[in-house]
């Protein structure tokens, strides 16, 4: 009964006034979407621009620090590698690989980890003990090293990268939709169109889902920086992307040999790849607070 | 009871800022509580009556909530002009609270044996034995069987009723000589409700302090209370000796929710409710509040805010903050 | 009630128990019977009020009866058939015209649906009852019915008060033209000027379309104020029945007493003073319940034979039925 | 409280049958004779026959299964053929090295980013705050193989004052030890706040104000060590994160632990060593989290008491 006058300090209290600041980060969802635009709009365009061969190679134009002009009169914008590829092109095709791997991942993970969380979520009992007991034990499973011993099995590829974390995150999805479904469940509208006698499809796809999307983005935009990192790191490791395709951590990799004469090869991808996820980041934490505050843990 | 009031707001006003916009939570209120006398707070949702008791206790949750007006003075200090440290100092020792749910306001990691006991380790710098076999004392007194072996369990092993208890054996720890009990049996069944009303009207009774009763129910502080304050969108729209307020009702709000409880015994008649919901704080009328839900609204309530004087022809403590009074105290039945 | 009418629900010695669970394999422990043997009758158009304080299984019964939750014994008959053993398509016939009001009207209204798709959805599940072309003009009558502007079922829940929610929830219950609405706490989460608009609706309502009520509530005087009937219920059990003057005006039943000395009386001073009943202790666990008489834990009338004998549900002192070996007329209670 | 040990030591016990049967699954899903695949391409025909035999290959599945676990039971996961050593013992020689990497990490973030996130939460919305979470998103973005390689260059090759790589002082230790730290931190840092700043609005802490305590004892006592409670968790599982970063920390460092010689292993086809390697750190990862949920059982009377 006292619930309002509780309600206006609770809930007003989080955040300081925001009627000068319009909604709850705004600027960052901005910020975050215009920079990731931008790596998108790169991704698909810049290779056509940049020309990249990844197996040629050109001796004369071996570690050209940033801004040199090269043997046919180009200017290599960001240095060049190596074998002489220019870092810009490389650096495109990078991103592309990244964002298709970060997309990819997502998707298989997300399909895999709502479908597993509907199900235990909404249906409970064993099949939710079961389902539970299973993602415990793959959290309770570093996910990178699985991502090593199954990479390490299956060899370099990029479609292996995907799968390799796909099986690693898709718990999150999984805990993520289990929970938001549970509470949802339990919730007095779905008890009401259960006694106008709606069936157990109707309940999941009218009441339960639409309840779902909202965390389940949030988690995706949050996820996809650390799917992109993981990513690079296994690629660094030698155990993600095979050389033909460099991503970022390729590139990392192969900069490691060279670092007393050309910094850059090392150093630029690896900026281009942290602002990246740092605004991705930001996305995922300005949408949370918006649309989902309860998941401040992830 | 001495006249001498141990409790004085005056024109307290408290906003609070919101996603949607800054709200005027309390907004004008006055009223006295003296020394030994039992208050009623009453109000629906949204009236301000928790918040006025956050104020008196200075724990408005900052930074979304502000005092931005008015004076609270207790035993002739002003406690808005106090420094935070004497505020502080006053709080468990001069003025306690006790809240509405038990559950939530005990620290679920401690044992209540020590949560009351950190009132004399931290106030008196008693030491833990010291504090225990006080906290022990307290626990017999508020009613909690078996208090030994009880003093060291956690909340959550209590039933609502002994929670509320615990609750108000931290509050009374120190003797405060205002105890503030905000809608302390709201979260508990009628039997239990009983009982906690029953033993804070014994309790008062023994330690000869004030109490302010916040409530929504005007049943529960019938009994106990000696004055009733009314408060509708954070003002103060009536106030006087209980029983004189019920009975004479010289605000159309205060009649409405008299007319609005089925009874429990006599003829049933139909419920003359008020019309209309509870109002939205960030989109008040002009003048009186309670205005577009009032049948005896004018033109002059949408012009002038009603302030709060003596209801026409009643005896003088009883006030109502309507420009209609005379009428409503007419037309009542 | 004259035996050539068939009520309109028979409910008899109804059960309901949930799993109690251990905590290190999750098998199945024990049960808890949160319902432990509950009958009544509510004729057409008739309403019964069930009364009791947390624990008691009140809301358990009102959710067994409209399917949420499984019946593990007894049995509900509505116009005759038992709910408990028709067959699928049959039981989704007949419990349409058995509909129900919650009592959040915050957590029971989908807050990503509006108005209009709330209350349609019913006639989605059943296309019989409304044709799809007559849906707008039967949501906006029914909003009118319920007391809301017509004009504003494209809104959202959350662009209503309280109250207003509340009739939207009527409205839903009322969509497939039910014959009995359980209201479970309907009116209890609402601001008491609030709860008064809407405990007139239902009363016109039940005038209006002959529905017959399951009135669920902790407040007496609510019950009493809305009800033909009452039943108090302590611990999965009823401990008392009987119409609700007789009730009110001549408890037997402690329990009863203690429940009705405990409501909170806006004007004590217009009626002699009364000593209160104020009954000890909290109720005892449903998972673990007292042998015996339930209530002899908090009775301050228990003798030993409460402990062993389970006192039965019967008309005691020539008045109405109640659970209690040593039932008595108490009329002070309350000035009737 | 014994309950609950009990509960939880079952639920360790039964996660690393699963982190076994975990990796005898991917071995035998894996297309190809595993006998081939772990020996590579330029084994002869006995040595291929040799480890089929070893394996119990020719077996049904089920027996390789038991075979397998009877094997992982008794810590034998056959001889390291490039080594010329069991490939246990060639692991356990690694572990310490990486547990000192681990320990100090998981110290300097902890002393580090509790308080971080305390200062955060306590003055939420204002300039040290933004600061501080700037700080930890930077922490949590960065990619850490990167981040080693950029201090290397900085403080090894740069400014000459840290050695870039091996093992053996304390200086050794202070760049790997940044580098694995940096992300666990900044998520320590992230929890603390967020969990602080969703207690500091409960009923129990506006109790503890009306009881007229000091501000430090509200937060300090009250709020957090609730707020604690699901930090504890979060760190348990993120303890993961940190247990693999150390195959990259020691990778770019040349840190001879388990993780650089799971690294060279995988190189050398040695799956063995592999298997070993990474048992041991699920090992190591799930005694952690025991630890934790009997800190979490300790922090939590609501837990700990469900069981009797």
């Amino acid at each position: 009964m006292t619930s309002t006058d509780l309600d206006l300090t609770t809930t007003a209290v989080p955040r300081p006034a925001t009627s000068t600041r319009g909604r709850a980060g705004s600027a960052r969802i901005r910020f975050g979407l215009a920079v990731i635009i931008v790596y998108v709009v790169a991704a698909a365009i810049g290779p056509w621009l940049v020309r990249f061969d990844p197996v040629a190679t050109r001796t004369q134009d071996r570690l050209k620090p940033p801004g040199s002009r090269l043997s046919d009169g180009s200017l290599a914008i960001l240095g060049t590698d190596q074998v002489g590829q220019d870092l810009l092109a490389q650096m495109l095709q990078g991103a592309r690989i990244s964002i298709a791997v970060g997309l990819a991942t997502l998707l298989l993970a997300g399909t895999i980890g709502v479908t597993v969380g509907l199900a235990a979520g909404y249906f409970g009992g064993w099949l939710d003990s079961v389902l539970m007991r299973l993602a415990d034990i793959q959290l309770a499973f570093p996910s990178i090293l699985l991502a090593i011993f199954i990479a390490a099995l299956l060899g370099p590829s990029v479609v292996n990268v995907v799968i390799v974390l796909a099986v690693s995150n898709w718990v999150t999805f999984a805990r993520v939709t289990r929970g938001q479904a549970l509470t949802t469940r339990r919730r007095e509208f779905v008890d009401a169109s259960r006694t106008l006698g709606a069936g157990t499809w109707r309940l999941i796809r009218r009441c339960v889902l639409p309840a779902c999307i909202a965390p389940v983005l949030v988690v995706a935009t949050v996820e996809i920086g650390h799917v992109i990192l993981a990513e690079a790191s296994l690629s660094f490791l030698g155990l993600g992307t095979p050389a033909s395709t460099p991503s970022w951590g390729v590139t990392i990799a192969n900069g490691r040999n060279y670092l007393a004469d050309a910094w850059w090869i090392s150093t630029v991808p690896g900026i281009a790849l942290a602002f990246l996820v740092v605004s991705l980041g930001v996305l995922g934490d300005a949408l949370r607070d918006r649309y989902d505050p309860r998941l401040r843990s992830l | 009871m001495t006249s001498e009031p141990l409790l004085s707001v005056r024109d307290l006003r408290v906003e609070f800022s919101t996603s949607a916009g800054v709200v005027t939570a309390v907004d004008g209120a006055s009223f006295d509580v003296r020394r030994g006398e039992t208050v009623a707070l009453l109000g629906e949702s949204g009236s301000g009556k928790s918040v006025t008791a956050q104020a008196m206790l200075g724990i408005i949750p900052k930074p979304a909530g502000r005092v931005t007006g008015g004076s609270i003075e207790y035993d002739g200090r002003d406690l808005l002009a106090l420094p935070a440290t004497a505020t502080r100092e006053l709080r468990g020792r001069e003025i306690a609270m006790v809240f509405q749910d038990p559950l939530s306001s005990l620290n679920p990691v401690f044992r209540v044996g020590a949560q009351i006991g950190e009132m004399f380790r931290k106030h008196r710098g008693a030491s833990r034995k010291e504090a225990r076999a006080e906290a022990l004392e307290l626990m017999r007194r508020v009613g909690i069987p078996a208090a030994e072996k009880r003093l060291d369990d956690y909340p959550h092993q209590f039933s609502g009723g002994m929670r509320q208890r615990v609750m108000i054996a931290m509050a009374l720890a120190l003797s405060p000589r205002l105890l503030i009990a905000d809608e302390p049996t709201t979260a508990l069944d009628v039997t239990v409700q009983a009982q906690i009303m029953d033993l804070l009207a014994r309790l008062q009774d023994e330690e000869g302090m004030s109490l302010v009763l916040i409530t929504h129910d005007l049943g529960v502080v019938a009994d106990v209370a000696d004055r009733v304050v009314l408060m509708y969108a954070g003002r103060v729209v009536e106030a006087g000796p209980i029983r004189e307020v019920y009975e004479h009702s010289a605000h159309p709000y205060t009649a409405g929710l008299m007319g609005s409880l089925p009874a429990i015994d006599g003829p049933r008649e139909r419920l003359t409710p008020i019309q209309g919901a509870p109002p939205d704080l960030l989109d008040l009328p002009s003048g009186c509040s309670f205005r577009p839900r009032c049948a005896f609204a004018s033109e002059r309530c949408a012009d002038e805010e009603p302030v709060l004087l003596g209801a026409p022809g009643r005896p003088a403590p009883h006030s109502s903050a309507c420009h209609h009074a005379g009428k409503v105290l007419t037309d009542a039945p | 009630m004259p035996p050539e009418t068939t009520p309109l629900l028979q409910v008899r010695d109804l059960h309901t128990t949930f799993p109690l669970r251990s905590a290190l394999l999750r098998r199945t422990v024990g049960h808890v019977q949160a319902v432990a043997g509950v009958s009544f009758d509510i004729p057409a158009g008739g309403t019964l009020g069930l009364v009791g304080e947390s624990g008691s299984g009140k809301s358990t019964v009102a959710r067994t009866i409209v399917g949420l939750e499984k019946c593990a014994a007894g049995s509900i008959l509505f116009e005759g058939e038992d709910l408990t053993s028709l067959p699928p398509a049959r039981m989704r016939q007949v419990r349409r015209q058995l509909q129900m009001i919650f009592q959040d009207p915050y957590a029971s209204l989908n807050p990503r649906a509006t108005v209009e798709q709330i209350i349609t959805e019913a006639w989605e599940i059943h296309p019989d009852v409304v044709p799809r072309d007559r849906f707008k003009p039967e949501v906006r009558e029914l909003l009118e019915r319920v007391g809301l502007n017509p004009d504003h079922a494209a809104r959202y829940p959350h662009q209503f008060s309280g109250g207003q929610r509340q009739r939207i929830g009527i409205a839903r219950a009322l969509a497939l033209r039910p014959k009995l609405v359980i209201c479970d706490e309907a009116v209890s989460a609402l601001d008491v000027s609030v709860q008064a608009q809407v405990l007139n609706l239902l009363a016109e309502l039940r005038e209006d379309l002959g529905l017959a009520y399951l009135f669920i509530a902790h407040d007496l005087s609510v019950v009493r104020h809305i009800s033909d009937q009452v039943a108090v219920m302590y611990l999965g059990r009823i401990v008392e029945t009987a119409s609700q003057q007789e009730l009110f005006a001549e408890p037997v039943h402690p329990y009863t007493q203690a429940l009705l000395s405990a409501v909170p009386d806006p004007l004590p001073w217009a009626r002699p003073p009364r000593t209160p009943i104020i009954i000890g202790g909290d109720v005892p666990s449903p998972a673990d319940p007292p042998s015996g008489c339930r209530f002899r834990t908090r009775c301050w009338k228990a003798q030993d034979v409460c402990a062993t004998e389970d006192p039965a549900l019967e008309p005691r002192l020539g008045l109405h039925p109640a659970a209690c070996h040593f039932a008595e007329r108490r009329t002070e209670l309350v000035v009737g | 409280m014994a309950a609950y040990v009990l509960r939880r030591l079952f639920f360790s016990v039964f996660v690393l049958w699963g982190a076994v049967t975990i990796i005898f699954v991917v071995l035998r899903l894996v297309p190809g004779d595993p006998a081939y695949i772990m020996l590579g391409p330029d084994a002869d025909q006995a040595q291929v026959a040799a480890l089929r035999a070893q394996l119990g290959l020719d077996h049904s599945l089920i027996q390789q299964y038991a075979t397998y676990l009877s094997n992982v039971v008794r810590l034998d996961f056959g001889q390291s053929f490039r080594l010329n050593a069991d490939s246990m013992s060639l692991v356990l020689q690694r572990v310490p090295a990486t547990v000192q990497l681990a320990s100090t990490a998981l110290l300097v973030s902890l002393l580090i980013g509790l308080p971080l996130g305390v200062v955060a939460a306590l003055r939420a919305n204002t300039w040290i705050d933004r600061g501080i979470s700037v700080f930890s998103l930077l922490g949590q973005s960065t990619p850490s193989f990167w981040l080693g390689i950029v201090m290397i260059l900085l403080f090894a090759r740069g400014l000459q004052v840290l050695p870039s790589s091996g093992s053996g002082s304390w200086a050794h230790l202070v760049l790997p030890t940044i580098t694995l730290a940096l992300p666990f931190l900044a998520i320590l840092v992230r929890l603390t706040r967020s969990g602080l700043l969703e207690v500091v609005h409960e009923g129990y802490v506006q109790t503890a104000r009306a009881k007229g305590l000091l501000e430090s004892t509200v937060i300090l006592s009250h709020a957090l060590r609730n707020a604690l409670i699901p930090i504890v968790t979060v760190v348990g599982l993120q303890f993961g994160a940190l247990l693999g970063g150390t195959v990259i920390v020691e990778t770019v460092f040349a840190w001879p632990g388990v993780g650089r010689l799971l690294i060279d292993s995988i190189g050398r086809r040695d799956y063995g060593v592999v298997q070993a390697s990474i048992l041991l750190v699920a090992t190591i990862f799930v005694g952690i989290n025991l630890l934790v949920d009997l800190i979490y059982g300790f922090l939590d009377p609501r837990v700990r008491l469900a069981g009797d």
